[in-house]
């Protein structure tokens, strides 16, 4: 393996990154160099070697210990040629969440091929835990066995998306109902290819079913594929979910900056719908896109803020605002399309977008953290508010209300 | 004003929300808006034995002789059940343009068939810019010795589909007028539109030298009164979709637990409950106020058509939106009742005007006070 | 004294009525007739024992027994001849309390002064209780003394209005510290004119000072004139104040019954400034306006809730709703006026009633409960969602948090 | 963009914000709001003394020669302590408009002086509309062999009280340019306009052939250029003032207690600060943003100048007045600070054209884009 080395100046760098992959990667036919179609396992497990797939990781967990800098000069490279499998150390949550807090054991179990085509997906959420994770009635029991025994689960789980693709799932389950709620969950890294698993899709107001309902009857999972303490599961999520946002936010402040010179499509659909010299909708068009630029300069400068001290309470700013965005943005495209909101389907695109966006909106609103929860966040965490009552904090689980 | 008496009133009221409760629930909503009829024809006949079909319609012709106000109190009813049906196209809009008629046997035998349930009338009346003014219709009539021929595009047209008629609003030499033929006849193409909202029928049609009858004594004025009479009509459909979708919530609010709390103990989620509740009572009072003062013909009739034209469409958009919200993953999914209200609300947005154009009347109505 | 009976028919009453005023008072001059100018005192005496001042009441304290609507005739004569002095069983809010709560005594001594010119004010609110009435500070400590001893009162009293005029502040003072908030309260009526009253008017932002903070050092109020019981002045309050609200909502429905045929304000301002041409203007004024009319429609069907009920749930969304009214209207105000807004003062006479408005729209979303108290009584006594959680409630109010 | 050091503009920055805390808090402002001439003389000699008022002037002039970011910097601490002063007016626009003057002696002669304190100068932009654009001007100049005459009104003329000089814009000939007088010449007539704002003073000149100077080189385009500067400047200064009252109003929902708890701990309120915050954070955002794009000259500059208009004053705006709701009763009171923000951000919406114009020209930038 390369040069670890921090010291590393960023043009050896690159031009270490683009020897190998001249050596490795074809870039005309988006393959293996030397083969005809891609194998993505193999290329995968070629690429993890070569340790520019997670490259700020240590150098005895496929990584060279980069810095995040240097991380995002190899990304670039790769992106430019299409490489997949790059910056798994950023997307890959499942493999982040084994190498941040999996045992050594489970690193070195599943590591590898969840770098290598093992897909996660997420186990967190249930019909009467959404606000609330701690919440969840997902039980997991213990039976004695080889290697520490094993757990068997049963309880249902909703909101997951790649369920069907996924080895395994990232399981919050109770072990134990006789404390406070956050202290008897447990995180497991949960083997979904098993009988016991039954995934549904969920039909979505959107016409889409990009999620599932995962109903896990007496299904098994090794007690070894505890990630952190027994138990201990509430301060696993809370790392992971952190992951989570970081990468999100990265996510947002990246797609952010690509819509900046081009024409809004709420201009354009006005000019195709004839609406552009409409005054009353000039003013509402003026102001919906407006919000989307003045929160893509705030993320502008939460990137700026990152930059300069490694954080940015800005950054927490983002996913309400949008909430306003594409809720205000959806309601004015229905103003310009007038009567025709009422229309859909092919025959009608514009409408079909309008109204997809009207109810995709609510993604953001709700999912991943209600903008009530999000005003929570910011007002407790950003402002210094003090945090709302929680009755149930210090009672055992099994007397929490639910429904 | 109606000579029926309030306990007849209420009577219908409660039967009419008796029949939707066992005929026309959530499940059978959703049975029939995925048939290509879009109602159920069952619950149509059980609407037309109850007189309800005839609700509008002169007892001289078989009907109950109703009022506005006693439309729009049904009409709430058939709101909160999300009632699927061409009742305001035929019962309303058909039966009170076709009341105008001065051929009195064309008259007779129309509105004792809508009473009957033997007609389902479609209504042609705008085109593809659906702005249901008078400006807005283009379709133009021709009339010759052998009788009106129809030719141009009419959009939005409600409740084709099983549709016995048609019912055309188009101009002839200027002059705007009423006819009414057969959705079979030569000469008409009905192209489906699909909606987003799934309750909700909507055809285009285009006539080339389509034979039509005419309906002698509809004019501009009668087929300006029958539109706002369905406003009112879609008014009274909004306040009870509005307080029905928004009791939903306040129960979910209540039913609903997450940190060991019911959810409806959040002072953030209460506030919007409260906020919520005067767009609901406000939907209420304004569709009731149009009601009443058409019925009493008075001077701000036409106001308060136009105020509650808008604010019961906005009401009933605003709280459904947050309905979803409020209700959180559960409400984005397609099982839950939710969006079907929005979907609904979302619709009413735009039948019969835009909430923006009546606004803008409501506003010339003041002016001139 | 004249006939009490309930089966008195309304004509009868209404003819009793006018044969009575024409005996007593002057419409012309518009005093008691015979004499040449109005001696208010001497007149009031003179209605209060006809019995047409408060109709309503018992024939033991100067009323008829009458019923509200029989009330009603009355009210009305007497208004149609600008008779002033009825009505007071609705409208003297410091006669009422001492009549509907009042130990025998206590109305012998103060009901017929308070009837008869004995103006009351109200002396609930402090600095450190606003939305929280029942934190009052304000300490009133018993000495012995005869006739009870009496209490010595010391403490600060805000937003009251007619405190310079008042023989009498209804006051709500702390005599027990070591039980809960709510349960160490007593309710007094407190003689204003005496050293250690200092009354200071407050400067408000809308440049008026109806309100006056009321410093009292060591002031005295005889124990007699406790309304209720000892520490029973919650439960008093809470009577007052629902008397209080009766009769805003009242005022409130009457009020609105007057503007409805005549061209709204907000429309005679934009044609005096040539905007009414504005179609993104015209928009935002139909919707002030309309917020305005719907509220009155709603106000209506209160009314008509209440004449067939007795009560109606409606009435407590008034006063919400009135803010976005007033806000709102005073917003569209301004934009209607442009950049003349930031003018004021006699010369430009729009301006400063915008500017006003602007202002006093805080008066009702601030006072009286604000909106968001209001939304939380709707909330609560309407919907009947969960109250507020009260930390404070079963606490020794010496531990309270304050400030 | 400026040669200034990062570390020299944070050290102005902050000179700047101990100068206003020393002798521009509250009670300064409220003394200075109430004389006539509306601002402290002593504190403006103080700003001279540190250079602010020639923070945009040519060093060759004596001035620091700070751009657009550092201007809107230091506006951001005037905002948050409501500064009283003719700085925009004098230090601003007409610093501005007198660097594209082409005579080099009259141009060094006034940048001089306003560098030093020596001169006050008002500013007459607009005619009563107040519309702040070439439309808007309605003094017309004519010029002979004996110089130039100003006749016609100019209104919403910014700090004619106490200034030395006049700086006005008028057509000649329909050619926009700059003209400069004395307030005390003859043919000039000052009316004190009654402002909402105790800190803002206005007036309405009325010019009837008086005698200007004409100042050369200054066209349409200069004066847009400073009028864009000027509300880049006012910009920073909403970012500034939303920026305190909301920390003011945060701080109060930290320490004030009713029902035994912070009333910073009821959703509601804890709910309303979180989306102030967003409105506090984005009006710092996007008058950087203007700020860095007239700096770096853009292409979008004009965009992100119309845009920080509106943005910052609704923020302004919106925020200062759930400030007041927020703080209840005590902010009623006129000794409370929050009614000065209230009105200075009402004032914001006005000043150099309103939130729905700039909004207007916003979208009409981005359609040519």
């Amino acid at each position: 393996m390369a040069t670890r080395s921090m010291e590393m100046s960023d043009q050896d760098l690159a031009a270490e990154v683009k020897t190998w992959l001249a050596a490795n990667w074809d870039s005309e036919k988006r393959c293996e160099r030397g083969v005809d179609r891609l194998n993505i396992k193999s290329w995968l497990g070629k690429l993890v070697d070569s340790g520019y797939s997670v490259p700020t990781w240590s150098p005895d967990w496929f990584g060279r210990g980069f810095n995040s800098k240097q991380a995002r000069i190899i990304d670039n490279i790769l992106k430019a040629h299409q490489v997949p499998g790059r910056s798994q150390d950023r997307y890959n949550l499942g493999a982040v969440t084994v190498y941040r807090m999996g045992s050594y054991a489970l690193k070195t179990e599943l590591l590898r091929d969840m770098l290598t085509g093992d897909v996660s997906c997420l186990l967190y959420s249930e019909p009467n835990a959404g606000s609330d994770l701690a919440g969840v009635r997902t039980k997991a029991e213990w039976v004695a066995g080889p290697d520490g025994g094993e757990y068997v689960v049963t309880g249902q789980k909703v909101w997951t998306t790649n369920a069907k693709e996924a080895a395994y799932g990232m399981l919050l389950a109770r072990t134990d109902w006789d404390v406070p709620k956050h202290g008897g969950i447990s995180f497991f890294i949960f083997p979904m290819k098993q009988d016991g698993v039954e995934i549904r899709p969920i039909n979505q107001i959107t016409g889409e079913s990009e999620f599932n309902e995962i109903f896990i009857t007496e299904a098994r999972v090794p007690a070894r594929y505890i990630v952190g303490e027994l138990n201990g599961g509430w301060k696993v999520l809370q790392t992971a979910l952190a992951y989570e946002r970081l990468i999100m936010g990265e996510g947002a402040t990246e797609r952010q900056g690509k819509e900046k010179s081009a024409v809004p499509p709420l201009v354009e659909l006005a000019k195709r719908h004839g609406k552009l010299d409409d005054p009353v909708l000039r003013q509402k068009i003026a102001q919906a896109v407006a919000y989307r630029h003045l929160n893509a300069l705030n993320m502008k400068r939460a990137k700026q803020e990152i930059l300069a001290n490694g954080s940015s309470s800005l950054m927490s700013l983002g996913k309400l605002a949008m909430s306003r965005i594409q809720h205000g943005e959806a309601k004015v495209a229905g103003e310009i399309l007038g009567a025709n909101s009422l229309l859909d389907g092919d025959d009608f695109p514009d409408s079909a977008d309008m109204n997809f966006d009207s109810a995709k909106a609510y993604m953001n609103s709700i999912g991943g953290g209600s903008d009530q929860i999000q005003r929570n966040i910011i007002s407790e965490r950003i402002l210094g508010l003090p945090r709302e009552i929680e009755v149930d904090r210090n009672m055992p689980f099994r007397d929490v209300k639910s429904g | 004003m109606s000579d029926i008496s309030i306990e007849e009133q209420t009577a219908m009221r409660d039967s009419f929300a008796r029949l939707l409760a066992e005929r026309g629930d959530e499940t059978a909503v959703r049975q029939a808006m995925v048939t290509p009829l879009g109602y159920d024809p069952q619950l149509w006949q059980d609407m037309a034995e109850m007189g309800l079909l005839g609700l509008i319609i002169d007892p001289e012709f078989g009907g109950i002789g109703g009022d506005a106000v006693l439309l729009e109190t049904l009409m709430e009813v058939a709101g909160a059940h999300l009632l699927c049906s061409p009742f305001i196209s035929t019962s309303v809009i058909a039966a009170r343009v076709i009341a105008a008629c001065s051929d009195e046997e064309q008259k007779a035998e129309m509105l004792t068939a809508i009473g009957d349930g033997r007609e389902i009338i479609a209504i042609a009346a705008t085109g593809e810019q659906g702005a249901w003014t008078p400006g807005g219709i283009s379709v133009t009539a021709t009339s010759d010795e052998n009788g009106c021929k129809l030719d141009g595009v009419s959009s939005f047209v409600m409740h084709a589909e099983g549709a016995s008629r048609v019912l055309v609003f188009a101009n002839n030499n200027g002059v705007t007028g009423a006819y009414i033929l057969d959705p079979a006849a030569s000469g008409i193409a009905i192209e489906k539109l699909k909606t987003n909202d799934p309750t909700l029928r909507l055809s285009k049609i285009t006539f080339s030298n389509a034979s039509a009858e005419h309906l002698p004594g509809v004019d501009e004025t009668a087929i300006g009164t029958a539109m706002d009479l369905a406003r009112v009509a879609l008014a009274g459909e909004h306040a009870g979709g509005v307080k029905r979708i928004f009791d939903i919530t306040v129960e979910y609010l209540r039913t609903r637990h997450q940190f060991g709390r019911q959810i409806g103990s959040y002072q953030s989620l209460k506030h919007i409950a409260a906020d919520m509740l005067i767009e609901v009572e406000t939907a209420a009072s304004a569709a009731a106020a149009a009601a009443q003062a058409i019925a009493a013909d008075t001077e701000d009739a036409q106001t308060l058509i136009n105020l509650a034209a808008f604010a019961c469409a906005d009401a009933y958009r605003d709280v459904t939106a947050q309905a979803i919200q409020l209700h959180g993953g559960i409400a984005y999914t397609w099982e839950h009742p939710a969006h079907l209200y929005w979907r609904r609300a979302r619709t009413g947005l735009w039948l019969f005007g835009s909430s923006d154009y009546h606004r803008e009347q409501y506003l010339t109505q003041l002016e001139a006070a």
